[in-house]
């Protein structure tokens, strides 16, 4: 379906997470339901059954008070840009990968919810409609017309905020640009982190925040070894959390081997 | 086996096509007419006005889409012409500022991301590219919307399908406007080799 | 009535009683409508009347479908022996080998029907496949096959007494029979590639290590290994189906050599597959494990699903090959029927693990083990197929020929219709 | 032809076979494909222009600046305002939901009369907003009237202000000013025991007699009490130990006393949530890395498990914590309580204790927060040499003279019991909530007027005569008191993005209109008063620039204002705080073999307002953080109890009960139940309490 002509710009976009910032107060995860007109729990949801398509994950380093230390770990959908695990199994083309942003999307009018995807994440960073979307009364005045709702019975996840992108292209339009400037695409969760500890850019562009963590020694990628090279870099100064993130990581915080 | 065997057969398949082919466009789709008898030609020659006077980008580069009642009472205060269609539209809607339910021809699905100001600033289209020559289009077609579906036949439905009349033609001579589905997008897109992701146009 | 029904019994075998027929039925009856309203609760109110949940994407009926199926493989394989490589005693099951393919491929079809979140889409698959993908595979080959079985199935029905009234059918039925080695062929084909495809559905998940298996060719292992599963566990499913309607009908309806070949052939099978699948386990733990940065002991560090469970599976796999390949023991029948159930266990076993022990292992370090219980609408929606199953299989054995042979064998050991009615002639 | 049947069989055959090559099943089972698309119940998205609009964040003191993102004039997403001086672009989760406020299910859309309420009530029982309204005007007049006629000294007529500080707040000074008899409260002063407690009278009286710059200056402390002391010290506080309950969570404060972050590199926290929720976050955040956090808690906050160090100490020994390390600082103290004593309160060894004042002096500037109830935190900061320099006393935004001659500002705690005929609490802004019971003891003891004006009925709704419905964030147009870290006066507003429903009332402007004077232009007022006084700085979210207020003129400014922008004094001269008087009794736990655990109140940010439906993603959909009505329970604690995950229980104290859903969590220690902070719980629990655990 890929035109063989190539988009003008190719972008690489991730993300770098600097873990030893965060404080676990939940803001990316609000501000991501929001951006992203996901519902609110409906009765009898539960961790597993919730969209969250950002989560944060309290770790901690096994120890007892007062050795033990702990680090919160916001997890969205990795963007695998290698073998992308859930794009390969989806049989009828639910799943894309942009190849002018590599940004993994899902399309939800194409699902048909067989999960096989989900099946496939190692991240567990998809997720299902297990019910029909439901908002209080009124409160689906304040939906974000840049992000379709989705219906029951199919699967959705992180893209990035793929319609802050859209917006992005737009307004680069309007000025009569043919690509968007750096700053003018910032997905929620980045914008909201209070403590900065999220930032975003694009892998190709060497000063961009995540080309600079990649090259960080501290940096880690979570199961970095199964070779689905993700795009989203966690950073900390403690070992042992680099170690939770990324067993197969040598002391020296270097990654030994990319799968 | 004799012919006469395979005469019921036939007549059955004769009626199923009949059916399928005939019938089944007709009832698959409900019309409704558009509020205001509204003459794109004469706000285009007579008033001399742009698509852009009316269906303007607005400046965040969202698409305004049908003006609000208000931009209409601008010039139509009062009657400005004879017709029974002015007098109607003064009387019901101006004077009661009662907005006009315009049913978009165009309207696509919410899953669909487009934008005009894409298309019109960088890819330099005219309107009529995908709107067919509306500035000639004397009077509103219906609106015709799948049964099913619930999308307007013009993004889905049978293509050549979308006819308006013409200034001053007759009942049944119509022109014709270019298809709005996803299939003619796609064609454009690929010829223009800027055909990459789904991500591109859907949200 | 009574007469009514008796002119659709095939000549020379005895059935019992429309009303016996009627009273055995009735309780399938029930359950199916039970399973279907379970089912219909899924459709209506949405996957929430499961206890699937984001991270057990696949539950029982994924399971349960993949067993089906390898089970349902005696179909093709038995087509397979009797047309391609002409074993001609099989002629004896292969009809209800037929039957049995068109169960288990029917059921398993309607239930991943129910399963998908939006069944109005599943179409889509055929319009625009994604050629990575196992599960359009799947998709493909399952219902080419179950069209394939349909076909099959057509001459058995239309060999009915009475249908053969009517001369139109009759010719159809003689010109669908010279086609019979062509689908057999067809079918074959087919059924190999997708019980290859279903195993591959795992083998190529690459981000769970679990399920992961390197490729050959283009194919993860574990493709070649489920063929070679379910070659193996099908002739010892109609062996096993076999045996049950005789010791239920108290006839005899095929000669006992007939089942022997079938563990013969089955017992040949698993000693190949035990060696291959030996083979692949050492090679996914010693090598394809460590490199997607896992270790084998995490696998199983987990309760309940501690080594124990590999090596019952092998078991599983062992004893039956041993018992079917040595003559006297395959002779009786207690250990020939034994082997047979220890097979199709171990093919479930088989299955089993690599759904949903591979889905309750946690990826992430920080992630947790999970545990999953059916809701009562799955297991209802999956009864419903159980019960479909035996309607289907019950109605075909009354009126149409299922073994060639009951005939002739009549003369054999008398039935004793009278002993069970309820249940007699059958 | 003959034989019918057979005919009209091949007939349906054909016809089937024909259909194939016809549109209908190919266009059948696309549209229901593109149906599954948009079935009902998907809602639609609306369109419209896309505009960026700036207001304030009144969910909390804190007053982050907010950009709001609008579609059509209705907000769709709020974020920070980046380069903020005081927010520095900082939202909680609470702020960036808070547009969802006014769809809330529990929204409070007509006037309620508690039909319980006797004789009064009878007449208007089933009020609408408009009828209770009259009802209240006429009842207050009536017990106006009541009081000045039969003058009895006890009885008055009071507002409860739970956020004081803002411009409301001189509203009801003003209004009380104006009623003979009128009272104007504050959820407590600094020693709320006062009146049982000789020593904190003491303190109390040289705190007021202080360089007291604003009047407000005690409410500083006020805020920041809470109450472990009655686990540990029996005998302190008056509210408390009538039933061994403590009065309620501090909140943020609210003026008068501000604490600068940019000074000190060590502070300690006696259980203060620092880095949750506490202060601005944004400006904590900013300034997390030039010092280190020690934070004593009983449990592992999420500030604890962040701190440079946790000391984990008993449920409720905070205060004798202080003053352990008091008695190390200052020799006079130590004859009423030695480290010994401190260090068998806390549970912390006495060398940890010394280690811990050593560090507090040798690598100053230190601060050291309250989470609780403990004035003592607040007078260790006297000794550490930390008063004045990172502890300041914060002069109030300018306001207009006219205003100055108005009801005092009186502690809740000092009112003598069964004085108050007739209690007005305005609620519609989140602030603290004090345990029912505090405020019951004030009243008259048969019926009562209790009026509350809110936006949902669960807070004190539950307890009044009458509920008025108010506009909530983001419909309102109110002011916003100062952080506790914002260590200069500033003045902004939260300004409405939606309109407000019809039929909701204005809490100041009522009751200024009940004892008729006018008020409805305050807002106004107070900014033209900061304007003339011209000083300070005036910083426009909009265009991310300050220019000093006195080259703004006066209708810009307002304008400005309107627009989000932020006023901040100049910081001027930093004074001390007047001293405090400190010397606690020994400390020493209360025990009860009736309730055998302690409830510890959790997640006290907005504890008084129900958060945006979508909070359900931090703790139903994932288990960052504790829901309401949520309990959470060390395995042990909740097997004794015989109770697993999400099993529904009774949490019982000496106050009463309310039904509970019990989280196991091993990181709470045994014997200790975490519970959510709303309400309903802080009614029966203060801050902390002695309880049990009963299941259903």
């Amino acid at each position: 379906m890929i035109s063989e002509k190539k988009p003008g710009k190719i972008s690489r976009y991730g993300m770098s997470v600097d873990i030893d910032k965060c404080t676990g107060c939940g803001a990316c995860m609000i501000a991501c339901a929001v951006e992203n007109n996901v519902p609110p729990a409906q009765e009898g949801a539960t961790d597993l059954t919730g969209l969250t398509w950002m989560r944060v994950f309290k770790v901690d380093n096994g120890q007892e008070y007062p050795a033990k230390q702990s680090v919160y770990f916001p997890m969205m959908c990795q963007h695998c840009g290698l073998e992308t695990p859930c794009y390969l199994v989806c049989p009828q083309q639910a799943v894309d990968v942009d190849p002018a942003t590599g940004i993994v999307g899902q399309i939800p009018g194409r699902c048909l919810g067989c999960r096989y995807c989900m099946a496939a994440c190692p991240y567990h960073a998809r997720y299902f409609n297990w019910w029909d979307p439901k908002w209080p009364a009124g409160m689906e005045k304040t939906l974000n017309p840049n992000v379709a709702p989705r219906m029951r019975g199919v699967v959705e996840k992180c893209n990035f905020c793929h319609g802050r992108w859209h917006a992005a292209v737009q307004r680069a339009a309007e000025a009569g640009l043919k690509e968007i400037q750096p700053g003018d695409y910032v997905p929620a969760c980045v914008e909201a982190c209070p403590a900065g500890a999220i930032q975003f850019g694009d892998l190709n562009d060497p000063s961009s925040a995540p080309s600079k963590a990649a090259k960080d020694p501290q940096s880690f990628r979570l199961l970095v070894k199964l070779g689905t090279e993700p795009k989203v870099y966690y950073h900390s100064r403690r070992e042992w959390a680099r170690r939770i993130g990324d067993p197969s990581q040598a002391p020296d915080g270097k990654e030994t081997s990319h799968g | 086996m004799n012919f006469s065997g395979k005469v019921p057969i036939l007549l059955g398949v004769l009626a199923s096509l009949c059916a399928g082919w005939i019938g089944f466009p007709r009832v698959i789709y409900k019309s409704r007419p558009q509020p205001v008898e509204f003459s794109h030609p004469i706000h285009a020659r007579k008033a001399g006005m742009l698509c852009v006077d009316c269906h303007a980008p607005r400046e965040d580069g969202t698409y305004a889409g049908v003006p609000p009642l208000s931009q209409c009472a601008g010039c139509h205060t009062a009657n400005l012409g004879p017709t029974a269609a002015e007098k109607n539209f003064i009387a019901e809607y101006v004077k009661t500022r009662r907005e006009p339910q315009w049913a978009v021809y165009a309207r696509q699905p919410e899953s669909v991301w487009f934008s005009h100001t894409s298309h019109i600033r960088i890819a330099k289209l005219p309107c009529e590219r995908c709107h067919g020559d509306q500035a000639s289009s004397d009077q509103p077609r219906p609106y015709q919307e799948d049964r099913i579906s619930g999308y307007s036949r013009d993004i889905w439905g049978y293509k050549g399908a979308n006819h308006s009349r013409r200034v001053g033609a007759s009942k049944d001579e119509f022109m014709v406007v270019p298809g709005m589905k996803m299939d003619d997008c796609i064609d454009c897109h690929r010829q223009e080799g800027l055909e990459h992701s789904c991500l591109d146009c859907h949200k | 009535m009574d007469n009514m029904d008796r002119r659709f019994i095939p000549a020379g075998v005895s059935r019992c009683s429309t009303r016996n027929f009627l009273l055995w039925l009735a309780p399938w009856a029930a359950l199916l409508a039970f399973g279907l309203y379970a089912a219909a609760l899924c459709l209506i109110k949405g996957l929430n009347q499961t206890h699937m949940n984001n991270r057990f994407a696949f539950g029982l009926w994924i399971f349960l479908d993949l067993t089906v199926i390898a089970l349902g493989a005696g179909a093709f394989f038995t087509g397979f022996l009797l047309y391609i490589l002409k074993l001609k005693e099989l002629r004896a099951v292969i009809n209800s080998a037929v039957v049995i393919g068109l169960m288990c491929y029917g059921g398993a079809m309607a239930v991943l029907a129910v399963d998908v979140g939006q069944p109005l889409r599943s179409w889509f698959t055929f319009w625009y496949p994604n050629v990575h993908s196992m599960l359009a595979e799947v998709t493909f080959c399952i219902s080419c096959y179950l069209t394939v079985l349909l076909i099959e199935y057509v001459p058995i029905v239309l060999k009915n007494r009475k249908l053969r009234e009517i001369p139109s059918f009759l010719v159809f039925e003689h010109e669908l029979h010279k086609l019979v080695y062509v689908f057999a062929g067809v079918g074959t084909f087919l059924s190999f590639f997708h019980q290859g495809s279903l195993g591959g559905l795992y083998g190529v998940l690459r981000g769970r290590p679990f399920a992961f298996r390197e490729e050959l060719g283009i194919w993860p292992s574990t493709f070649f290994l489920f063929i070679l599963s379910a070659a193996a566990v099908g002739p010892c499913f109609v062996l096993l189906t076999t045996w049950l309607v005789q010791t239920i009908t108290g006839k005899r309806l095929v000669k006992p050599q007939v089942l022997q070949s079938l563990g013969r052939i089955s017992g040949l099978l698993l000693a190949a597959y035990v060696f291959l699948k030996t083979v692949d386990t050492f090679v996914w733990l010693n090598r394809t494990t460590p490199r997607s940065g896992f270790l084998p002991a995490q696998y199983y560090a987990w309760k309940p699903f501690g080594i124990w469970i590999l090596f019952a599976e092998m078991a599983l796999f062992l004893a039956p090959m041993v018992i079917l390949l040595l003559p006297k023991l395959r002779a009786r029948t207690g250990w020939l029927v034994s082997a047979a159930v220890m097979a199709c266990c171990g093919v479930a076993v088989n299955r089993f693990v690599l759904t949903i022990q591979t889905l309750a292992l946690p990826t992430l370090s920080f992630d947790r083990f999970l545990h999953y219980v059916p809701s009562w609408q799955e297991t209802g929606s999956f009864l419903a197929v159980v019960a479909a199953g035996v309607l289907v299989y019950s109605i075909s054995f009354r009126y149409f020929v299922l073994f060639p042979e009951e005939r002739e064998l009549r003369t054999g050991p008398p039935a004793a219709p009278q002993t069970e009615p309820a249940l007699a002639g059958r | 032809m003959q034989n019918t049947r057979r005919n009209l069989l091949k007939f349906i055959g054909g016809a089937a076979a024909g259909a194939v090559f016809t549109p209908v099943p190919w266009r059948l089972i696309t549209d229901t494909a593109l149906w599954s698309e948009n079935w009902p119940g998907i809602p639609r998205p609306l369109r419209g222009e896309v505009t960026a609009r700036y207001t304030n964040c009144s969910l909390c003191p804190a007053g982050c600046a907010v950009r709001a993102r609008c579609v059509g004039g209705q907000p769709v997403s709020l974020a920070g305002v980046a380069g903020h001086p005081l927010s520095r672009g900082g939202l909680c989760a609470f702020g960036v939901a808070g547009h969802h406020l006014p769809y809330h299910p529990a929204r409070l859309t007509q006037g309620r009369v508690e039909a319980a309420a006797g004789a009064l009530s009878k007449a208007v029982a089933n009020c609408n907003v408009e009828g209770s309204r009259k009802q209240l005007a006429a009842n207050l007049d009536a017990s106006k009237a009541a009081l000045m006629a039969a003058c009895n000294p006890g009885e008055s007529v009071a507002v409860l202000d739970l956020r004081p500080g803002r411009t409301a707040s001189w509203t009801y000074r003003r209004a009380m000013g104006a009623v003979h008899n009128g009272l104007y409260l504050t959820a407590g002063g600094p020693f709320s025991g006062a009146a049982a407690n000789p020593l904190a009278e003491k303190a109390r009286k040289s705190w007021l007699a202080g360089e007291s710059a604003c009047p407000t200056e005690a409410q500083a402390l006020a805020q920041q009490r809470g109450t472990d002391a009655f686990v540990c010290e029996p005998t302190r506080g008056s509210d408390r130990h009538h039933d061994g309950v403590s009065s309620g969570p501090g909140g943020v404060a609210s003026g008068g006393v501000a604490v600068d972050l940019t000074k000190p590199r060590t502070v300690l926290s006696l259980g203060a949530p620092v880095l949750d929720g506490w202060g601005t976050p944004g400006n904590v955040l900013a300034a997390r890395a030039n010092f280190r956090l020690i934070q004593a808690e009983a449990l592992e906050s999420r500030t604890a498990s962040l701190a440079d160090l946790w000391l984990r100490i008993r449920p409720g020994s905070g205060s004798t914590l202080a003053l352990g390390l008091a008695a190390l600082l200052d020799a006079h103290i130590a004859q009423a309580v030695t480290v010994a004593d401190a260090a068998a309160a806390t549970g912390l060894t006495e060398q940890q204790i010394k280690d811990l004042a050593a560090e507090l002096t040798s690598h100053g500037p230190a601060l050291v927060l309250p989470g609780y109830d403990c004035p003592e935190a607040w007078a260790l900061n006297q000794l550490t040499g930390a008063w004045g320099e990172t502890v300041v006393a914060r002069q109030e935004a300018p306001v207009p003279e006219h205003w100055k001659n108005c009801a005092p500002v009186t502690d809740l705690a000092a009112v003598p019991d069964g004085a108050i005929r007739t209690l007005i609490i305005d609620e519609s802004a989140p602030g603290d909530y004090v345990p029912w019971n505090a405020i019951r003891r004030k009243l008259v003891a048969d019926n009562p007027v209790v009026i509350t004006f809110g936006w949902t009925p669960d807070g004190y709704g539950r307890h009044s005569l009458f509920v008025l419905p108010t506009a909530v964030y983001p419909e309102t147009l109110e002011d916003i008191p100062a952080a506790i870290d914002s260590p200069a006066a500033v003045f902004r507003m939260a300004v409405p993005l939606v309109a407000a429903p019809p039929g909701v009332v204005n809490p100041a402007d009522f009751v200024a209109r009940a004892v008729g004077i006018d008020a409805s232009n305050a807002l106004r007022e107070r900014a033209d008063a900061i304007r003339k006084a011209g000083h300070g700085v005036l910083f426009s979210s909009a265009d991310g620039t300050s220019r000093p207020a006195a080259q703004v003129p006066p209708d810009d400014f307002w304008k400005a204002l309107l627009e989000g922008a932020c006023w901040m004094d100049t910081e001027g001269r930093r004074s001390a705080p007047p001293a405090i008087d400190m010397t606690g009794p020994e400390a020493r736990p209360s025990e009860d073999a009736r309730l055998p655990l302690v409830a510890v109140l959790a997640e006290t940010a907005l504890a008084t307002v129900p958060p945006s439906p979508l909070m359900t993603k931090l703790h139903q959909e994932s288990n960052l953080r504790l829901g309401r009505s949520r309990a959470a329970l060390h395995p042990e604690t909740a097997r004794s109890c015989g109770s697993a995950e999400g099993g529904r229980a009774v949490l019982e104290t000496s106050l009463g009960r309310c039904e509970i859903l019990v989280v196991v969590d091993s990181s709470v220690p045994p014997g200790v139940v975490q519970v959510a902070a709303a309400p309903e719980a802080i009614d029966i629990c203060g801050a902390f309490a002695r309880c049990r655990v009963a299941f259903l």
